[in-house]
């Protein structure tokens, strides 16, 4: 089945729980199938059958068994056993095995209108404080407060997500203005972007932008990386809300990181953001 | 009330300003198919733009983009999309469901002369009326109609423009179904003839009851929620908005503290239910046609009535699986997964009784019974699709996506659509003394049939893919859709032939309105109270004489009797 | 057959007639469209910070409120003896009494536009704050309510109810019970609004 | 309420003044415990309970209530149903979430 729908469009997944959303996905669907052939088989035969040119006079009774009454059961305890079985425990670590800020890559990501600001808490690993009245969309869209405890050494990227392969990924996510929704469809990662609250996800990468590309090959994918999609309407240029993820080895990572520590000694009070589409991206 | 039948009337008060049941509801039935059909032509547009996103939008693109130099904006795509779904739903589907054939057949169906408040009833279509006028007036605003998705998600949709329009055109839309459904419960509980018991009433009548009740609990809400976003918009408050916003550069000047889920919760709350108001008057065409082309009973009468009972209670407590990516807890997720499930058992009940009561039938394939079959897998498909999505781990993946918009255009298109032209080709020689011709008739069942199938089939590739729906250029910008891409072409030549398709039905229509009217009032040989009276009924009072009722609604080839059916109102 | 049954007589199995019918479903709509704006209140309320919610609401009237209960409250039982006297035939006390509804319904306006008035001064509007938005949005609605039912009363206060006295006595009584119930539904209303914005 | 004889009225009169010094007095009622120095739940119940009674009151006696046909009995009973759904389930998105502060 799992073939079936990778043939009609599933993405490889390449995250901890892809494997497990893709398995639930895959079991609704056998059931889905089965109640669908089923009952087409039965649709079909009766329309043959009991045809009136056939079939004359109809019989005022019908089917008096009633074991369709087992099979509306049955379809009830295999919806229960897929809810307490599958979805609840996967529903249940989404929510609620947020790690701690301490075992793992913590990253805030704030949402604007058409963006995605990256926000890494630097060497410190902790964040500096935003402020609305600092917001200026030029120099410091998320309004960081560097003279603030943690702040001096944060640094953000505007839709430039880079994070490490195999560990524990923590993101806090939130919105500047209208909702949105981070989507990284290969982790199998989605979650609304809601103005007013801030809400944490987590996900832990199994493969490198670079082994994933090379599963592209052939493909009309291929040299095309991974991305955040917005996937809720955020205004007119919702289609177009598209960040770039880059998913690196530990060593890639660390030297990443120092890399824009250096940019942030080197030209403090300038615009970070916009460092070239170094990435997957340069045939875009 | 009803006394004013006795005197002559002018053509005004005959056709405009009647509180006749049936020209309420035929005026009902021409403007929602109007407005279906202009739903469909902004379907269209949108359609073209979704498979040719850099084109010129060829013969309209310079009159409505000319600034553009007639290439589709993304300002204008959301206000399509908007405006589509909006206008199908309130404006084309919901009365024509309940506001025609609710309006024209209820009273017919339980023996009665008129609706229980003819008055009210006439108000109702007028507040429809006005609401329509509203919300087409809103394209021509110089804000432009709404673009904030019909769901209206605040805070997007108080910044944006056009919105006020959709909100006051709403208010209207919801009084007008209040005052409707309000009519048609007071109807069926008061005005059955003698002997019309609870449990001899036509399936149909039974349906727009259910509908009726979740139109009065479940839009109210809205009216409120409604009311709270023209203040957000109008007065300055912010109920929706939160604090700390920062739109467009500058920080938002408004008092804060509000909530974005709480307009979730209340839209939610009246659009679960909606969508059930869009199928529920459905199932019961379909079983009416069923009954009749099977020439038999329908199996499960009476777990059909409880059935859809349940669904309509169900309906109230599961809205929030809409809302599963709002950051939401095990608890509430838990809890609204289990009563999603809950509320398919019902519908597979439904389905399951009427695949039944096609076995030991002696089945008709008139143009009405095709449609109504086909509605049977076509609903199955969008059914069985609703359940990964109502499975909140699944629905990670597959929210917002185009998996969701296959889901519910099966239900609602092929569906719901399906079954109101099987019902409009069933009562069609009930309305106007003439029945549709069947060839014709044919030829818009098959071509519709292969072309609805055509536009939502690839959505459910496009969704598993994950591209995201309201996608201004049909999600070229991103790689996960490059696979899937170029389904868009052939999806949008599917909407065209789908719309080429509609020709033969709508000169179907008129070639039969000016043909001869048959004597015949009961062409289908049908056992309901409908087709006792004469085609078209009486005006004002329907039957020739008093209506009483012997017999249930499905007495087809009883055994022991020549006639293969034996009407509700033979002794 | 000709005209709609049980305009004014009751079904025998339900017991009811149209017009009570139809009044009962209006107001379970009614019950869902305060409902909405409960909801929102009590949802806002809980989501807000601390103390919010009394600061604002501490700069409302109770007094002025307290007596606007006072007089809803007395229409109320106006709007019922002015049915009451129709039943027992004593058509002058019904307007008497159908007058003072009117009366307290005017004065009730009256004091909320002294009420609404007096926060325009003071600078105060809907948006002020959350609780000043859910209050004037609660309340204007509730105002809209009691416009909407006092011209219906006043229309059975003029020479048609004299009319109708005249032809059709039942229709009289049943039109005033039904538009009663919608009066004491919005007396109900207010019963709630009261301690919601004035005293919690 | 058609078959109220005269006699009948004239108790149901008895029962309306009645029913109007109660309301009076609840009115007063609660605007005195809103004096109380309680906590907000408290202060929360004590209202919501007065309001209760006297929205009872007006039901039960001026609208006739009491005496209604079961018809509409349940119409008000789904409606309760339907309205306390509205009124709580949203409640509980606010204590149950993922979200951090
Ligand atoms: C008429 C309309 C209608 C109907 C009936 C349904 C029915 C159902 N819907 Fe759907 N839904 C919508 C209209 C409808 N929906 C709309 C409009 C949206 C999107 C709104 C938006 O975001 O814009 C939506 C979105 C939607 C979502 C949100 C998705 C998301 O945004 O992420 C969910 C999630 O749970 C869902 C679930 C369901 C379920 C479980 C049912 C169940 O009731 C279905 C039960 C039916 C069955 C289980 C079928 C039984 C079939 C058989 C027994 C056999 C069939 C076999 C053959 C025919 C051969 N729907
Ligand atoms: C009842 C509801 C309903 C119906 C029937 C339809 C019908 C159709 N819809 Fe729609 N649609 C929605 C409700 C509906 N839709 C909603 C709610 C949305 C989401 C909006 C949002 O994002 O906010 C949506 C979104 C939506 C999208 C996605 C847009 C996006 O996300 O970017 C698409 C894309 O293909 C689409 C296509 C279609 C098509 C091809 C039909 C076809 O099936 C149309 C078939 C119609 C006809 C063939 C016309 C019939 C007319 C007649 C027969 C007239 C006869 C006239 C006379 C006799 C006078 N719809
Ligand atoms: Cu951001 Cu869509
Ligand atoms: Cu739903």
């Amino acid at each position: 089945m799992i073939d079936l729908l990778r043939y009609f469009g599933l993405p490889v997944g390449i995250s901890t729980v892809s494997g497990r959303i893709d398995e639930i996905i895959v079991i609704v669907h056998y059931l889905m199938l089965v109640l669908f052939i089923g009952w087409g088989i039965f649709f079909i035969v009766s329309l043959v059958k009991f045809r009136s040119s056939k079939n004359k006079k109809a019989n005022y009774h019908g089917v008096e068994s009633h074991y369709s009454s087992i099979l509306e059961a049955a379809v009830a305890v295999i919806e229960i056993v897929i809810l307490f079985g599958f979805a609840f425990p996967i529903w249940a670590e989404r929510v609620n095995d947020v790690p701690d800020a301490r075992d793992s890559e913590h990253i805030r990501v704030i949402a604007q209108q058409y963006a995605w600001n990256i926000h890494y808490p630097g060497a410190d690993g902790k964040f500096g404080d935003t402020r609305v009245d600092l917001v200026d969309e030029q120099d410091n869209p998320i309004g960081l407060d560097r003279s603030s405890e943690y702040g001096a050494d944060d640094f953000y990227t505007i839709n430039q997500l880079h994070i490490p392969v195999n560990k524990k990924i923590r993101i806090d996510l939130s919105s500047k203005d209208v909702i949105h929704n981070f989507k990284l469809p290969e982790l199998r990662v989605s979650q609304d972007a809601i103005p007013g609250m801030n809400i944490p996800v987590h996900f832990t990468a199994t493969s490198t932008s670079e082994e994933f590309l090379k599963t592209a090959i052939g493909t009309k994918r291929e040299g095309k990386g991974l991305e955040i999609s917005c996937a809720q309407l955020c205004g007119l240029g919702h289609y177009r809300m598209k960040g770039f993820v880059t998913i690196h080895e530990e060593e890639a990572y660390l030297s990443w990181l120092n890399e824009q520590a250096e940019y942030l000694e080197e030209e403090s009070g300038d615009d970070w953001g916009d460092e070239s589409d170094d990435d997957w991206d340069d045939d875009w | 009330m009803s006394d004013n039948h006795h005197h002559e009337e002018n053509f005004f008060q005959k056709y405009i300003w009647s509180v006749d049941h049936k020209i309420i509801g035929i005026q009902y039935g021409i403007t929602s198919l109007l407005f279906l059909l202009f739903g469909f032509s902004l379907m269209a547009v949108m359609r073209y733009q979704l498979a040719y996103p850099e084109a010129v939008i060829p013969y309209i693109g310079e009159w409505f983009f000319s600034e553009s130099g007639g290439v589709m904006l993304p300002e204008n795509y959301n206000t399509l999309g908007a405006m589509h779904g909006t206008i199908m739903i309130f404006l084309g589907v919901v009365p024509l469901a309940v506001g025609a054939f609710g309006n024209y057949l209820v009273p017919l169906q339980v023996g009665a002369p008129d609706m229980a408040f003819p008055k009210l009833n006439a108000a109702s279509y007028w507040s429809y009326f006005v609401g329509g006028v509203v919300m087409m007036a809103s394209f021509f605003t110089p804000e432009g109609a709404a673009r904030s998705g019909w769901t209206s998600y605040p805070p997007l949709s108080i910044f944006e423009s056009g919105q006020t329009m959709w909100l006051l055109g709403m208010v209207f839309l919801i009084t007008s179904s209040l005052l409707g459904s309000m009519n048609i419960i007071v109807t069926i509980v008061q005005l059955r003839a003698p002997g019309l018991t609870w449990f001899r009433l036509p399936f149909f009548v039974w349906s727009q009851l259910v509908t009726s009740f979740l139109l009065i609990l479940a839009f109210p809400p809205l009216e409120a929620a409604a009311v709270l976003q023209l203040m957000d918009r109008i007065a300055g408050t912010s109920f929706f908005l939160p604090s700390g916003l920062v739109y467009a550069g500058s920080a938002v000047e408004a008092y804060g503290n509000g909530s974005p889920l709480l307009w979730q919760h209340l839209f939610w709350f009246l659009a679960h239910p909606e969508v059930y108001v869009l199928i529920l008057p459905a199932i019961g065409i379909v079983g009416e046609v069923l009954a009749n082309n099977t020439r038999k009973p329908l199996w499960g009468y009476k777990s059909l009535v409880y059935a859809i009972s349940f669904l309509g209670f169900m309906s109230f407590i599961v809205w929030a699986h809409h809302m599963f990516l709002t950051g939401m807890g095990q608890t509430m997720s838990a809890f609204f997964q289990l009563t999603t499930m809950i509320i398919s058992i019902p519908s597979v009940v439904v389905l399951t009784a009427f695949f039944i009561s096609l076995w030991g039938g002696s089945i008709r394939f008139n143009t009405p019974m095709l449609f109504a079959l086909a509605f049977l897998p076509m609903f199955g498909i969008g059914g069985l699709t609703g359940l990964p999505l109502g499975v909140a781990a699944s629905d990670i993946f597959l929210h917002d996506t185009y998996y969701v918009i296959g889901h519910f255009h099966y239900v609602v298109a092929p569906g719901t659509l399906f079954a109101l032209f099987a019902g409009i080709y069933y009562w069609f020689p009930k309305i106007t003394g003439r029945q549709l011709h069947e060839g014709m008739g044919k030829l818009h069942f098959y071509p519709s049939f292969l072309a609805m199938n055509g536009v939502f089939m690839p959505m459910f590739i496009q969704g598993l893919a994950g591209l995201s729906r309201r996608m201004y250029d049909g999600g070229q910008q991103y790689a996960h859709a490059s696979d899937v891409l170029h389904w868009n072409e052939f999806m949008t030549i599917s909407a065209f032939i789908l719309g080429l398709a509609q020709i033969p039905f709508i000169v179907n229509i008129f070639i039969t309105l000016s043909s001869k009217k048959s004597k015949d009032r009961n062409p289908w040989k049908a056992t309901t109270i409908e087709w006792s009276a004469p085609s078209p009924p009486l005006p004002h009072v329907n039957f020739e004489s008093a209506v009483e009722v012997h017999h249930g609604p499905y007495e087809y080839s009883v055994p022991g009797k020549d006639e293969d059916f034996c009407p509700q109102t033979t002794p | 057959m000709s005209s709609i049954p049980y305009i004014l007589e009751e079904r025998p199995d339900t017991g009811l007639n149209n017009a009570k019918l139809g009044i009962w479903i209006f107001l379970a709509s009614e019950v869902m469209l305060f409902g909405g704006l409960f909801s929102a209140y009590v949802f806002l309320r809980f989501a807000a910070p601390e103390g919010d919610f009394d600061y604002w609401g501490s700069k409302l009237s109770v007094p002025m409120a307290t007596f606007n209960t006072m007089v809803l409250i007395t229409s109320s039982v106006t709007m019922v003896m002015s049915w009451a006297s129709l039943k027992l035939q004593q058509f002058d006390k019904y307007k008497m009494y159908l007058g003072i509804t009117i009366l307290c319904a005017a004065a009730f306006l009256f004091v909320k536009y002294f009420e609404y008035t007096g926060k325009f001064h003071h600078g105060i509007y809907p948006s002020s704050s959350t609780f000043m938005g859910i209050y004037f949005t609660l309340t204007g609605l509730h105002v809209l309510h009691i416009i909407g039912g006092m011209v219906v009363l006043i229309f059975f206060w003029t020479k048609q109810a004299d009319k109708m006295w005249a032809e059709n006595q039942d229709l009289l009584a049943n039109r005033i019970e039904i538009i009663g119930l919608y009066w004491h539904f919005v007396d109900l209303v207010w019963i709630f609004l009261f301690p919601i914005l004035y005293l919690l | 309420m058609s078959s109220d004889s005269e006699h009948s009225i004239e108790h149901h009169i008895q029962t309306y003044i009645r029913v109007f010094i109660a309301l009076g007095i609840l009115t007063i009622i609660t605007v005195a415990v809103s004096y109380l120095e309680v906590s907000f739940i408290e202060a929360f119940f004590l209202a919501i309970t007065i309001a209760t009674i006297k929205g009872s009151l007006v039901l039960g006696f001026f609208m006739h209530l009491i005496s209604e046909r079961a018809a509409i009995i349940w119409i008000l009973v789904a409606t309760a149903v339907a309205f306390f759904i509205l009124m709580f389930i949203p409640l509980i998105s606010l204590t149950d979430g993922t979200e951090i502060y």
